[in-house]
């Protein structure tokens, strides 16, 4: 069944993205729907046009970005942080607070301190996982998870109280400074300058990871952290700790983006759970950085295309949903059968799941 | 995409974004059936998109605006600074925010004023509560919340001048679990009136109070947002309700002879957009001299004779900056 | 009339790039123990793993008692009477030693009862029976290389399988219990089953085998009864003819004469690692090392025999700052080499390539980079170095780790140690899985670096007690978590076993 | 606290408890086979559709209740062929099985109710009570007077304790979530193990969803699942992947989130914000004193076999 080597697996990849569409095109039929109006709206929102790849498809995937990219190195460290989402909300809030009170402040002051502000807010707000993790034993798993939870009540909380809009009714902050929002990076576009920082901050640590001491070290504690012990000497607590805290600051950074570059307040329900999406948006890049810059473009494609599939075709908000889901999975199927291609290249398959004469155990 | 009919005189395209779903059976769906009456009505080509985040506001504003359509309905205060910050690109569109709070000539909050419904179940709720203690569910403490919550307690008053007044959040409006949750609880502190604005979720208060009665205690719910006595036609003594479609057509109506904008519109009793309707199934356990006070006060409010209090949020409004 | 329990003709498995087996055969007869040697990387483990079910051949037929069988996984083996002791372990760290042993044993038939309890009685037999003992309601995490090389025999002796295929089991074993599992090796072929063995020491093989199957570059060179060779003869069939002559040197240590010169002594300089009454404790909290004070010197081979678990991990780790103790002073210098007990776990990274591999030991290196920066250039070159040095068979050094074979994964450990041992090598045993030549030549270079003026102290800890005679120039013993000076008349096997029994059981 | 508060309190943690429970439970059996299930969302979201359409369709709510546990064992099922077959990404695919159940769910619910909804009007589950031990002072009634589900994630945690830890097929089952090659060496077949555990755990969400649509809520709403399944992977961690400590864990929660509507219903004048944060406080403390480490099954999320 899996047997499979040279062309196969190409015909095998597109097989299941035909046998994915024909299931999304019999679901859509079925509930009364235009498969085709619905393959053409979402085509044409994502990338039909260049205002709708600029303005919708690239702003969609920055905040994909920034978070595809807090969970990759954190990933690469075995840290399983899935706390990008409370991380975002913290750093939001920074970014808010601070682009409200420094008003008085020039643009080029301002604009980065309210960036900074959201990444050490993220990483603080990873902190106590992070210390949880190092110091009590408790895993991050859970504790992430629960600190997205109590992030999010937070944001909620500070929208209605301490940082409410003056007046006092709508849940949401006042505007942020104009010297606070981030430029546009293609002008008359919606594309603010918030992209180019990511993808900036993609090919850093690409570079960071590849090449340096540190990242090294990252990369090995990840592998094995046993191994990087006893054959590397290498510290791992301290290398869990600057990752997670990294990874915090990644993710508050896309909060702080988002604020600065697009909504320049903050109101409740900011995140739709992009903090969770990210950790599909790292691994489908095999936690590769670089690669997250072209997942979150995917996701920021398929999300555009999915608001023009409810627009343009009419088709209600939950079979989008669905829609998406099965692209995911299309996408999902199709990357594994290349993989499995380009390595049985080198070891013809085995179907009974056979391993290595001499399995190395992680 | 029907761009020909778009040239056809006196169609025009209408759209509407929605912040939840329109299977909600409430507050969305009530939008989305003023959407297809504009369709059915006026011959309005019309669309439909549901978003979630801030950002997403501005995307559909513009992707909305940017292939002609006319007149856009929002369907919460949430869009409100997306909306102004649309109108201001694009002087051809018509933006109606529902609750918003600032206006521009082609950017109209739709402010229903659901306060007067509320206000009226209070008295109700007040006037049936035999532990003078009475409770409010909410999902979000968004301001057309607190506003209807604000009324209740006030026209509790009016009845009862003690009434003790609960409210909780669920901080949800999908999670019916927890809304009957909230419910079980205030009604272990007693109270025996609930009304909800959770929307979606109101289900749970409903079953929450029919399980007490199945219990043997006595208690009473009331509706919300859309007439939903036949939701629970057992428990539920009345519901207030806004005629949101109506309100619609009325408001796309304005807009076709050019008269929209520049000003907030406000949809109460007196439009009759606002009401408060009775349950029929339950009209004998509702005391006569009750009703009658509540259908006089009720007048008073159609009138214009009597305001009722609520959380002041458009520009302009006393006490808003 | 002995019947072939197994056949296996033509096989031919590739890699990648690298051809494991070449059309290798392999004709097993009940009533038999068949030895299996080779160099590291000559397909032995592969071979093995076919008839084991974990390798499926491209090519070739394999016959269990007569009839032709696919194999579909180990549980087809196990079906058709194969068990097999792989050549690293295939335990559940996290279960017991009990659960481990009642593992897959004919869960479907009675799933509902837990299968320790009838496990444990066969257990303790067989442990009675073969020697091998070992504490089986420990966590297998918790064993030493040694207790889980029983723990893989025991389970795979425990189903009593017609056909018993053992990849280098005896490697971490005690001389006394090599020669016990060898006694029950033999005694099952008594029994008609059939015993397949790999091991690199020819002696030992040539101790046991009725016949003996020489595999080279995947295929089969030479199957012959015992009488029919010499260990010469083996050892070129190894290597072929015409490297054969540059490999004598080899042949010595493969048959337990001494090879390394233990001179470095002569040189021993300034002390490079102190010791200074440490204590160390295990994760139980027991004492692992009770007042332990110890000198090394540049130029010495400080050999530690001793049954393991006495406290020689405790000692490692200290000697190489992996631990710092909780009583006592330990200095170590900063140039120190570890080759750790189990290389797959603490020596490399298998989803990492040798490049990378060769990192962990460089990357805080100065000459690794500069300031934060890696020069991956540069510990290519030193990869390279170490491989082409020490022979690591692999398509190149941007393979992954977990590809190569047992010898060769331990060839880059070795090799990658060696190379930044400047002030000390702590080496557990350094040369489990090497072949002849590589034992050979880990043996050779120890001798070297520590005759070299300036060269290294050397601690060796290993089991194999011909390799800390040939190689020391300071011998002691650990037990208890003690150690004990061996007086230079009892350096013989026999009195350094009289010296590490007497401290079995320990007195803390 | 009054007695009354005390026991109303109870009640409704028990309440809110066993869907986070019989979810937990299932989750924790997937994960000691090494697989972890985000999808699990999705289970319990066609858990209660199912349970729902299937209630209505027989007028019974037991049979809706069966309906709902095939529903969250068929979105399960999708979330193995893909995970455990294919060896897709268990994340990845979790994250698409979770937005396909809540998506799949709303579409079928609004084909059959209308695309504006209906407030759904099902058969309950009613409260059982056991004689005797519902009379027991405070506790009583919160454990003994709950619908047949409850009951039901009561009896699984020991049968699942037992399962695991006494009998050969949960030896495996664990063999088989921390050392799959090991497994399979010892003649496991550690697919079928892990694919079976996967449907298991997908059931028992499916019931946790029919419980809340049919013995808690009585109708079904979309999204109405509300982040549960979320929930429910936390609950397995702080349960140690120990069903009986899961059954617990589980019933903490259910306290901590009861606590916060009681709390709000005495009227406390606080944020509700934080009121809503409490449970996940109350967690984050209960772990920081939760001394000794706990460890996940050391294969779970990894795609096996490695290679092929
Ligand atoms: N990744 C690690 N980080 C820090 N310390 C470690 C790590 N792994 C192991 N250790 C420490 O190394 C010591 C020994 O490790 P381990 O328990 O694995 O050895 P062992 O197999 O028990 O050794 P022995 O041969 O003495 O039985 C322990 O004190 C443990 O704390
Ligand atoms: N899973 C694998 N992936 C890539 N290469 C492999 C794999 N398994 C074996 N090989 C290669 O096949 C060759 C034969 O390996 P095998 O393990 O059979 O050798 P061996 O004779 O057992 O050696 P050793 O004495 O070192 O254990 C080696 O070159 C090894 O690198
Ligand atoms: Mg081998
Ligand atoms: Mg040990």
């Amino acid at each position: 069944m899996y047997e499979h080597g040279g062309r196969t697996a190409w015909v095998v990849g597109a097989a299941a993205l035909a046998a994915t569409a024909v299931v999304a095109a019999v679901l859509l039929w079925v509930g009364g729907y235009d498969p085709a109006r619905a393959a053409a709206a979402m085509w044409s929102g994502a990338f039909g046009t260049r205002g709708a790849f600029v303005s919708v498809t690239l702003v969609r995937s920055v905040p994909f970005l920034l978070t595809g990219l807090a969970v990759a190195v954190a990933f690469r460290a075995g840290v399983w942080n899935i706390g990008a989402e409370g991380q975002l909300y913290a750093g939001a809030i920074a970014a808010v607070w601070v682009g409200i009170e420094g008003a008085a402040l020039p643009a080029w002051v301002l604009l980065p301190a309210v960036l900074i502000a959201a990444g050490l807010a993220g990483a603080l707000w990873a902190l106590i996982p992070a210390l949880m993790k190092l110091r009590l034993g408790v895993g991050e798993v859970i504790t992430t998870i629960l600190m997205n939870f109590v992030g999010i009540n937070f944001a909620a909380y500070l929208v209605h109280g301490p940082l409410q809009e003056p007046r006092g009714v709508f849940p949401q902050t006042e505007q942020i400074a104009d010297a606070a929002r981030l430029p546009a990076l293609v002008p008359g576009s919606r594309l603010h300058v918030g992209f180019a920082v990511a993808v900036a901050m993609a090919v850093v640590l690409a570079a960071v990871l590849r090449w340096t001491r540190w990242g090294f070290r990252v990369r090995a504690v990840g592998a094995s952290p046993r191994a990087a012990w006893a054959a590397g000497r290498i510290d791992a607590g301290a290398v869990v700790l600057a990752t997670f805290l990294a990874s915090g600051a990644l993710a508050g950074l896309a909060g702080g983006v988002e604020i600065a570059g697009l909504t320049y307040a903050l109101y409740e329900g900011l995140s739709p759970g992009w903090g969770y999406t990210a950790i599909a948006v790292a691994l489908l890049a095999a936690l590769n950085p670089v690669a997250v810059v072209g997942t979150a473009i995917l996701f920021g494609a398929l999300e555009a295309g999915a608001g023009a599939m409810q627009r343009e075709a009419g088709i209600p908000a939950v079979w989008v949903v669905a829609v998406e889901a099965l692209v995911i999975l299309a996408v999902l199927a199709t990357d594994q059968l290349m993989r499995t291609r380009v390595r049985g290249a080198q070891t013809p398959g085995d179907d009974e799941g056979n391993v290595s004469p001499e399995p190395a155990r992680a | 995409t029907g761009q020909q009919d778009a040239e056809t005189p006196g169609t025009f395209r209408a759209a509407l974004l929605t912040a939840g779903p329109v299977s909600d059976a409430g507050w969305y769906a009530g939008a989305y059936e003023g959407l297809l009456l504009l369709r059915d009505s006026l011959g309005a080509l019309v669309s439909h998109q549901q978003t979630r985040t801030p950002a997403e506001f501005d995307e559909a504003f513009l992707s909305y605006a940017s292939s002609g359509y006319d007149l856009i309905f929002a369907h919460g205060f949430e869009y409100q600074d997306a909306a102004m910050r649309a109108g201001e690109r694009f002087p051809n569109t018509t933006f109606v925010v529902s609750g918003g709070g600032r206006f521009a000539d082609n950017v109209v909050p739709l402010i229903f004023e659901l306060e007067e419904g509320s206000y009226l179940a209070g008295m109700i709720a007040a006037g049936m509560s035999r532990s003078g203690v009475v409770g409010m569910v909410g999902g979000v403490a968004i301001p057309p919340v607190e506003g209807t919550f604000l009324a209740f307690e006030a026209g509790a008053r009016t009845v009862n001048p003690d009434v003790q007044v609960l409210e909780s959040f669920t901080g949800s409006w999908d999670d019916v679990a927890a809304a009957k949750e909230a419910a079980v609880a205030q009604l272990g502190r007693g109270a025996d009136v609930l009304i909800h604005n959770v929307d979606a979720a109101s289900f749970g208060v409903f079953q929450a109070v029919r399980e007490t009665v199945a219990a043997g205690g006595t208690a009473w719910a009331l509706g919300m947002n859309r007439d939903q006595n036949d939701v629970a036609p057992d428990v539920i003594l009345g519901s207030a309700v806004i005629r949101i479609p109506e309100s619609f057509l009325e408001t796309a109506s304005t807009w076709q002879t050019g008269t929209l904008g520049g000003r907030p519109i406000y949809a109460g009793a007196s439009e009759d957009v606002i009401d408060f309707v009775l349950n029929p199934q339950l009209l004998d356990v509702v005391p006569a001299e009750l009703v009658a006070e509540m259908t006089a006060v009720r007048e008073l409010i159609r009138a214009g004779e009597l305001t009722v209090p609520r959380v002041p949020f458009v520009e302009g409004e006393p006490g808003v900056r | 009339m002995t019947p072939v329990l197994a056949s296996l003709r033509g096989l031919v498995r590739r890699f990648g790039s690298v051809t494991a087996l070449a059309g290798a055969n392999l004709e097993v007869f009940g009533g038999e123990v068949h030895g299996v040697l080779g160099e590291n990387g000559a397909g032995k483990s592969t071979l093995l793993g076919v008839l084991g079910g974990v390798v499926r051949p491209e090519e070739g037929e394999l016959e269990i008692s007569g009839q032709p069988v696919e194999l579909r996984g180990p549980r087809d083996a196990w079906r058709h009477g194969v068990g097999l002791v792989h050549q690293h372990f295939t335990l559940v760290p996290s279960l017991t030693v009990l659960e481990n042993l009642s593992l897959g044993r004919d869960a479907g038939a009675s799933g509902f009862a837990l299968p320790q309890t009838r496990v444990r009685p066969a257990a303790e037999r067989m442990m009675a029976r073969t020697g091998l003992s070992v504490p089986l309601d420990e966590l297998v995490e918790d064993l030493g290389v040694g207790d889980r090389q029983r723990v893989e025999i025991l389970k795979a002796l425990l189903r009593e399988p017609p056909i018993l295929v053992l990849d280098e089991p005896t490697a971490v074993l005690t001389p006394a219990e090599v020669d016990s599992l060898f006694d029950l090796l033999r005694e099952l072929a008594r029994q008609g089953r059939a015993v397949v063995l790999v091991a690199h020491k020819i002696e030992e093989v040539l101790a046991v085998a009725d016949r003996v199957t020489v595999l080279r570059r995947g295929r089969t060179v030479l199957t012959s009864e015992r009488g029919g060779v010499d260990p010469h003869r083996l050892v070129r069939a190894m290597v072929g003819e015409d490297a054969a002559t540059q490999t004598a040197v080899g042949l010595g240590a493969a048959t337990g004469g001494v090879v390394g010169e233990a001179s470095g002594g002569l040189l021993a300089g300034e002390v490079v690692a102190t010791l200074d009454g440490v204590r160390a404790n295990r994760a139980s909290g027991a004492a692992a090392l009770v007042d332990v004070s110890l000198q090394i010197r540049r130029g010495e081979v400080v050999g530690v025999a001793g049954v393991e678990g006495n406290g020689q991990r405790e000692l490692a780790l200290l000697l190489t700052g992996r631990l710092s103790p909780p009583a006592g002073v330990a200095t170590v210098p900063d140039g120190v080499g570890f080759i750790p007990q189990d290389r797959t776990v603490e020596g490399i990274v298998g989803e990492f390539d040798l490049v990378e591999n060769m990192a962990l030991a460089l990357h805080d290196d100065p000459d690794a980079g500069r300031g934060m920066w890696l020069d991956w250039p540069w510990i290519r070159q030193e990869a390279e170095a170490v491989r082409s040095r020490f022979g690591v068979v692999a398509p190149d050094v941007g393979a992954r780790a977990e590809g190569l074979s047992g010898g060769n994964q331990q060839r880059l450990v070795v090799g990658r140690e060696l190379r930044r041992a400047r002030d000390l090598l702590v080496a557990e045993n350094p040369t489990r899985g090497l072949d002849v030549a590589a034992t050979a030549f880990v043996h050779a270079e120890i001798g070297r670096i520590t005759s070299v003026e300036g060269g290294p102290g050397v601690v060796l800890l290993s089991t194999d007690l011909d390799e800390v005679l040939a190689l020391s120039t300071r011998l002691l013993v650990m037990t208890g978590g003690r150690l004990l000076e061996v007086p230079e008349g009892s350096r013989t096997r026999e009195g350094i076993g009289r010296l590490m029994l007497g401290g079995l059981q320990p007195d803390v | 606290m009054p007695e009354t508060d005390l026991v109303l309190f109870l009640e409704a943690a028990v309440r809110l408890g066993v869907p986070l429970a019989l979810a937990a439970m299932g989750e924790a059996i997937t994960e000691r086979s090494g697989i972890i299930n985000i999808g699990l969302e999705g289970s319990i979201i066609g858990g209660a559709l199912g349970g729902a359409l299937g209630a209505l369709a027989t007028g019974n709510a037991a049979a809706g209740v069966l309906a709902g546990a095939g529903a969250g064992l068929l979105v399960a099922m999708v979330f193995a062929l893909f995970s455990i077959g294919l060896r897709t990404d268990q994340i990845i695919t979790g994250t698409a099985v979770t937005l396909g159940g809540l998506g799949l769910t709303g579409a079928v619910y609004q084909a059959r109710f209308g695309a504006t909804g209906t407030a759904l009007t099902l058969p309950t589950l009613a409260p059982m009570s056991v004689p005797g031990l519902s009379q027991i002072p405070w506790i009583g009634s919160a454990l003994f007077d709950q619908a047949p589900t409850a009951y039901l994630s009561y009896a699984l945690a020991p049968l699942l304790w037992y399962y695991l830890f006494r009998t050969a097929w949960g030896l495996e089952l664990r063999a088989v979530g921390e050392a799959p090659d090991a497994a399979q060496a010892a003649g496991v077949r550690v697919r079928w193990v892990r694919f079976w555990a996967t449907l298991f755990g997908g059931a028992l969400a499916g019931l946790a969803g029919a419980h809340l649509a049919l013995a808690h809520a009585g109708t079904f709403a979309e999204n109405m699942s509300a982040g549960r399944g979320f929930i429910a992977i936390a609950v397995v961690v702080l349960g140690r992947w120990n069903p009986l400590w899961v059954l617990v864990a589980a019933l903490l929660f259910g306290a901590a989130s009861a606590l916060q509507f009681l709390l709000q219903a005495l009227g406390l004048d606080l944020p509700y914000q934080l009121f809503l944060a409490l449970p996940y406080l109350l967690t984050l403390a209960a772990l920081a004193g939760w001394v000794g480490r706990s460890r996940a099954p050391a294969a779970l999320a990894l795609p096996w076999p490695k290679e092929r």
